[in-house]
């Protein structure tokens, strides 16, 4: 096969997957991905599971799904949005996505460090050595910075996996 | 959340009181900066019991050589049969449960195995705050400093030193990062990584924060020996850290820490190996470090700290265990005690076989000391005392790695017994892996791995 | 919250096609309500091997004796060790890899223990649907049909049922909840519930719906005996489910299987205990059920099934694993592979000290077979052959519980040895329990636990 059928077959393809993407998005209720609004990520079956133990969890009364889930900052968050909304609607219309569900490396990512939109107070402490964004507690004038390989963060995800709903 | 999202203008949480600098040893000092951490750092004074861990405060009346009011439990008046496992070497004249870091400067210079041998200043590496001392001696080369401390006599040694643990000697005072400050780990973990394939490796470059919170722990709590006359402190660890791979290395090089007074073997000792076990265990390979565990966070008003009152976590179980296990209390107590339960019924099976061996190998040995049945019998003691001390020199009486500590024992056991069968002209079988592992996609050979030659006949009915 | 939520999802939807009742064995009946049920249970044909547990398929040319076109992988060939361990014994002439359950009815007709033995009807009540043939042979009372059967022979038996496990066995046909069919079950956990204070346990009214997760599956998986004339199936349970209960049951009734060919020794064999070993381990403890892991749930379009197809869950491990743990396959799979490959060592160490025994005993046996070197040595073989057999007949290599294998092995190597030191005169020494854990205050009277009598003086030092 030609390189050149190769590109029509695979833009054909691309065509047809926002077509039935795009078809859920608006079906299913997908422009839910713009509100903050839980029960609107609950729209999706597939979501239940997250919903109702969030609706169980510490936060239920203090985070809704997109306080974690998408970044700080608007563009960033409706990017993100858009780009989960597309994902999952296509997921959910193809049926095929990791079952249990996977966080994605990316969302990962979102979801660490959303817990420092609202915690820096309380963790600021731990991170003193890190500088991971916030402000940096130079502590003396000599002070030289650290290698890199340190300025990892403290995850915090590693140890509260369950604030946000416990399905595992 | 726009109000919560407020919070997170956070201001900087330290107030500088102190400029603090790489030449100040006195915690007090530190502690102005960070008085929280200085709080609960001096904690590690506190002396409670748990089944198999802490310590236990008991009273003695201070001499001139030795002015300390309060020791904890010692372990061979509570088992002796270690005594004997250790006949001829200083640890049968005292051996204590380690207690908090408060007490390590002062339990290292006043033990009667400082007495019964001259100690060199090696010692002090895992016992006091050396980090100053070191770069002193070495005119601001710390590896220098510590070859020269290695190579004085530990009572002369002890002049340059006064705290136990501090700050200085787990953090840099410019920014409180983690870093390493002991020459022993530098270089063991760097013959760790040689023998994995990595080149240079440089801890204190290389590292990650996570590994960090634990290699700060393995400065000292690993298994170690005195290498050549320099006395240089050596960590055992090119082939590996499993017990096994220890072993190794001490078979290839020949090493013994001493002959057994009463067997005539080349015993070696085990000592506190918990960062070699904990690395065998399903914590470490989730990525689980020593501070999770040991100095957990606690919440202070409102910031989170690490509680530096290192101390038994069975002590502490909700802050070191309940944010990833959801189990209570009791519970997670009743887990960790079924672990060490189990690990110390084997430890205990393992160390009456050895009291078997030794009470029949001390005869035959006085007999004929070169008889080929106490060679042999002598090389099985020297493996089984090593792998038997392994498990009980480390303080977390198996739970760091259960299922690992248990495998350790079951192999002391073996040999253990495998001497006593030698003394009396036994030798040992072939040793057979059993069927190979396999897997994969369907055999169509029907036909499946050739049978091995021992132990009886293949039957007709085989494929 | 807790951990098994899930099992409270809501159930499926279902179209009722066929009315179902008690007395259809078919599953092909019960499928046509089930479909998706019905297609997975059939799936247990497939064979693949794990590294240590699947099966192969291997194929043999079927004869009138035998017809099976395939087998899976013969354990006696690959390690013929065990052909030594159960001489004399008919385990000896046939012992294969177990697969789906699929396989359980020809398998039990065609293996070359039938052939060697007549066997009683009692085994039919793991291999076959045996619940309705039960009740009919009992007039509708189940445990008159149990009693009945267990009493025919085997090739009797036979006559009486014609399917492997099927629906009925694990299902009520009314609400498909499940329930416990089988009388060995029955009696088994109400000794062992008898044994912990609680009378009158009747698991079909008082277990949990978690409990029965794992339960309907220890109706087969578990260790049994045939007991008395009447060849009543009995799960020695009274005393407790772990190796050493186990062993203290048949030791207090002096229970043999045979004696062994070569020593006469009043020989023991362990049968996959899964169901005794999983229970000791930290799933069990968890609360995770055999079909949390064997039968996990998957997502069938918009419903979420238990999956039928039972099976090795290395082969699903996303499913079985990732539910609860965030690892990746990859990394799930080397975790089982650790735990199984130490199992693996000490169980090669166990057998090969067995071997020796063996070895050794033989020729004693046979110069005077009422010596008392020789009675204490087969009375060392009996457990430690017991034991080693817990182990290798379970069929999870160490899995289910890792550091209770690795336990009961150092037991097993301990036995072998000290049978070998027995057959040259050898007897015992004392066994010390080491120090009594205890906890609590600081001890303020000075005093630690006085010293017990082996093993050295207590040194002056001592507090
Ligand atoms: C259109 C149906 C639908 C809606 C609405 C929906 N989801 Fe999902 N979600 C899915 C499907 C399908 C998947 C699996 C996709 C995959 O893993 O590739 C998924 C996966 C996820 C994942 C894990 C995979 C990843 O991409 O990291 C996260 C996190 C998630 N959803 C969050 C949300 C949040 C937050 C909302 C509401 C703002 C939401 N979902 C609304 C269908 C939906
Ligand atoms: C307080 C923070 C928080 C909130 C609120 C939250 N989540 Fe999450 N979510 C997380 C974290 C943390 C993870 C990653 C879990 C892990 O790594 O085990 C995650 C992962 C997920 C995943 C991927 C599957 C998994 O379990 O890893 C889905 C799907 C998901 N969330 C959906 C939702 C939905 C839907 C809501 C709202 C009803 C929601 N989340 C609210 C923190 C949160
Ligand atoms: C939108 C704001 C917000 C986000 C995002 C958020 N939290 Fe929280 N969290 C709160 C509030 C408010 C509370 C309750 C008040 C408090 O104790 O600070 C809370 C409570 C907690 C608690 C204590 C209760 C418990 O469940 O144990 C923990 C731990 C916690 N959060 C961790 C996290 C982590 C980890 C993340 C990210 C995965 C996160 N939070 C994301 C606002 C947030
Ligand atoms: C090594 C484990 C660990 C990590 C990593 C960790 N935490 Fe925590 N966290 C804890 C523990 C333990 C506590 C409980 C402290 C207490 O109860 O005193 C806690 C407490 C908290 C609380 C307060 C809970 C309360 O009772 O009000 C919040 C909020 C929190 N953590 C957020 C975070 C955030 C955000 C991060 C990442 C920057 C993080 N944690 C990283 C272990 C951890
Ligand atoms: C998952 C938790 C965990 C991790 C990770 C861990 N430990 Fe432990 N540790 C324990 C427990 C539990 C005990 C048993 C305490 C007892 O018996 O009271 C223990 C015991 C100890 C003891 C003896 C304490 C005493 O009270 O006598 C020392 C020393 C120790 N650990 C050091 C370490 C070091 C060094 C590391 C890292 C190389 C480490 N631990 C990693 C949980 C942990
Ligand atoms: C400079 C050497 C050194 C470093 C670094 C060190 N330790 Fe220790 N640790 C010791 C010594 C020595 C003792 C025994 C003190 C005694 O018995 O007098 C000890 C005792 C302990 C105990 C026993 C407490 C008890 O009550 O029995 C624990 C737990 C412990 N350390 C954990 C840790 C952890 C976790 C770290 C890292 C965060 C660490 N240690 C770092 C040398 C060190
Ligand atoms: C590689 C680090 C290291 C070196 C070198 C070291 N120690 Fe220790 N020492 C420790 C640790 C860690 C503990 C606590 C764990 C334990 O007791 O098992 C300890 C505990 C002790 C204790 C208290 C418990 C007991 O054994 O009675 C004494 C005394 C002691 N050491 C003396 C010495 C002497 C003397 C030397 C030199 C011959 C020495 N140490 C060298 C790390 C070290
Ligand atoms: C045995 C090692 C050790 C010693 C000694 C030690 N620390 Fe730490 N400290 C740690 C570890 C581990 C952390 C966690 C660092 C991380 O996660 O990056 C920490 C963290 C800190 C932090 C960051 C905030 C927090 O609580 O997590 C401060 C500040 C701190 N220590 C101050 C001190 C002071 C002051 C002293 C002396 C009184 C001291 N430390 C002694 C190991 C030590
Ligand atoms: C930062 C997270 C973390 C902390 C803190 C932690 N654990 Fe764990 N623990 C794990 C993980 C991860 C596993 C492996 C199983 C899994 O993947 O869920 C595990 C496994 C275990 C197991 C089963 C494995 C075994 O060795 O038998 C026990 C028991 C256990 N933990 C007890 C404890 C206790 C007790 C503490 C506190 C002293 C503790 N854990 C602290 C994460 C943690
Ligand atoms: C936490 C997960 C888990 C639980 C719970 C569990 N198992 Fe397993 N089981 C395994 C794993 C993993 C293996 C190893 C499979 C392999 O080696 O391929 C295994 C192996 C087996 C095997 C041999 C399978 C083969 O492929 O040869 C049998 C039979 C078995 N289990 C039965 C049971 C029974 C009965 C129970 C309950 C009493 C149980 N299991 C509980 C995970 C589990
Ligand atoms: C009626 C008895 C019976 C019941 C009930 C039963 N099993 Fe089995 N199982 C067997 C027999 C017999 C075999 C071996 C079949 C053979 O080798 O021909 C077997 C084989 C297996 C295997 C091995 C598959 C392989 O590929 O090696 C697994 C796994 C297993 N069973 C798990 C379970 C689980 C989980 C349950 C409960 C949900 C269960 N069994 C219920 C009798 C039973
Ligand atoms: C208490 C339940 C139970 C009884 C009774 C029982 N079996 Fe099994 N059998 C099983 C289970 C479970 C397996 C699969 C696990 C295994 O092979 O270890 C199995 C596997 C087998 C296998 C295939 C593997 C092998 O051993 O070659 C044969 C053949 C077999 N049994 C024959 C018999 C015979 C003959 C009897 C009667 C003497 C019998 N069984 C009685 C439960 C039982
Ligand atoms: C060896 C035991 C066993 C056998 C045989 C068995 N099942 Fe199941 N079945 C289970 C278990 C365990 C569950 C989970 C029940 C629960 O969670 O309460 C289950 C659940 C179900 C469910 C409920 C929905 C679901 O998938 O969780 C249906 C329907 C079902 N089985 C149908 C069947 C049919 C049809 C057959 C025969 C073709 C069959 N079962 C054979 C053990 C068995
Ligand atoms: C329903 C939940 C659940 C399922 C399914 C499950 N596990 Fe676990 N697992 C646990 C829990 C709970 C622990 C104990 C540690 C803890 O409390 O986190 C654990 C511990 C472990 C450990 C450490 C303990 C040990 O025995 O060494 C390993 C390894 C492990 N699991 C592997 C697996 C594998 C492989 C599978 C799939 C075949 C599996 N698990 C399925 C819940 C589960
Ligand atoms: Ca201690
Ligand atoms: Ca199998």
């Amino acid at each position: 096969m030609s390189p050149q059928r190769l590109g029509i077959i695979a833009a054909a393809l691309i065509g047809a997957a926002i077509a039935v993407g795009g078809y859920t998005f608006v079906y299913a209720k997908g422009s839910a991905y713009l509100t903050n609004d839980p029960a609107a990520c609950a729209n999706c079956h597939i979501m239940e599971d997250h919903f109702s133990a969030w609706l169980k969890g510490s936060h239920r009364s203090v985070a809704t799904c997109n306080d974690c889930h998408t970044p700080k900052g608007l563009f960033a968050k409706y990017y993100t949005k858009a780009e989960n909304g597309f994902r999952h609607s296509l997921g959910f219309t193809t049926g095929r996505f990791p079952d249990p569900l996977q966080i994605t490396g990316h969302n990962y990512e979102i979801v660490e460090h959303a817990c420092r939109k609202c915690h820096t107070q309380i963790t600021m402490a731990i991170d003193v050595a890190t500088g991971d964004g916030d402000p940096v507690p130079v502590l003396n004038a000599d002070g030289a910075s650290a290698p890199p390989a340190q300025h990892d963060e403290a995850t915090c995800v590693r140890c509260h996996r369950s604030v946000g709903h416990w399905v595992r | 959340t726009n109000i919560l999202e407020r919070q997170s203008e956070a201001r900087n949480p330290f107030y500088r009181v102190v400029e603090l600098n790489d030449t100040i040893t006195d915690p007090a000092v530190w502690g102005k900066n960070f008085p929280l951490q200085y709080d609960d750092y001096q904690k590690t004074v506190d002396m409670v019991r748990t089944r198999y861990g802490g310590s236990e405060a008991l009273p003695r009346v201070p001499d001139e050589a030795d002015p300390r009011e309060i020791v904890s439990q010692s372990k061979i008046y509570e088992d002796p049969r270690l005594v004997e496992m250790w006949a001829g070497y200083a640890f049968s004249h005292d051996f204590r449960e380690e207690r908090g870091h408060a007490y390590m400067l002062e339990d290292q210079l006043f033990t009667q195995r400082q007495v019964v041998v001259q100690q060199p200043g090696t010692c002090a590496h895992c016992h006091a705050s050396v980090y100053v001392p070191y770069r002193k001696l070495g005119d601001g080369d710390l590896i220098r400093g510590f070859e020269t401390m290695n190579q004085m006599p530990y009572s002369e040694a002890k002049n340059h030193f006064s705290h136990p643990v501090s700050c200085i000697d787990c953090h840099d005072p410019n920014n409180m990062q983690l870093r390493i400050t002991r020459p022993g780990f530098m270089e063991g973990i760097a013959a760790l990584k040689a023998g994995q394939g990595v080149a240079d490796y440089d801890v204190n470059r290389d590292a990650t924060r996570q590994e960090m919170r634990t290699y700060v722990c393995g400065q000292c709590h690993v298994e170690y020996y005195f290498k050549g006359p320099e006395k240089r402190l050596t960590y055992p660890w090119n082939k590996g850290l499993t017990a096994d791979s220890i072993l190794a290395y001490y078979e290839e090089s020949g090493f013994k820490d001493w002959t057994h007074a009463k067997t005539g073997a080349p015993a070696l000792k085990a000592q506190h190996p918990e960062f070699e076990l904990y690395s065998q265990g399903i914590h470490a390979r989730s990525g689980v470090a020593c501070a999770d565990c040991h100095m957990p966070y606690k919440r202070e008003g409102a910031m989170k700290i690490s509680d530096h009152h290192v101390r038994s976590p069975v002590l502490n179980l909700d802050k070191a265990c309940q944010t990833c296990h959801r189990w209570s209390e009791e519970e997670l107590k009743a887990r960790v005690e079924q672990i060490q339960d189990r690990t110390f019924e084997l430890r205990n099976i393992a160390m009456d076989a050895l009291m078997e061996l030794i009470g029949e190998l001390e005869p035959a040995f006085r007999a004929d000391s070169a008889s080929a049945n106490v060679r042999l019998a002598q090389s099985y003691q020297r493996k089984a005392q090593f792998l038997l001390d392994f498990v009980e020199a480390e303080n977390s009486v198996g739970f760091h790695a259960p299922q690992e500590a248990a495998r350790v024992l079951g192999n002391a056991i073996n040999y253990a017994r495998m001497g006593q069968i030698a003394v009396r002209g036994g030798r040992p079988g072939p040793v057979n892996p059993g069927l190979p592992p396999r897997e994969g996609a369907p055999n169509t050979t029907g036909r499946t791995t050739a049978g091995r030659p021992a132990g009886g006949a293949v039957p007709a009915s085989a494929p």
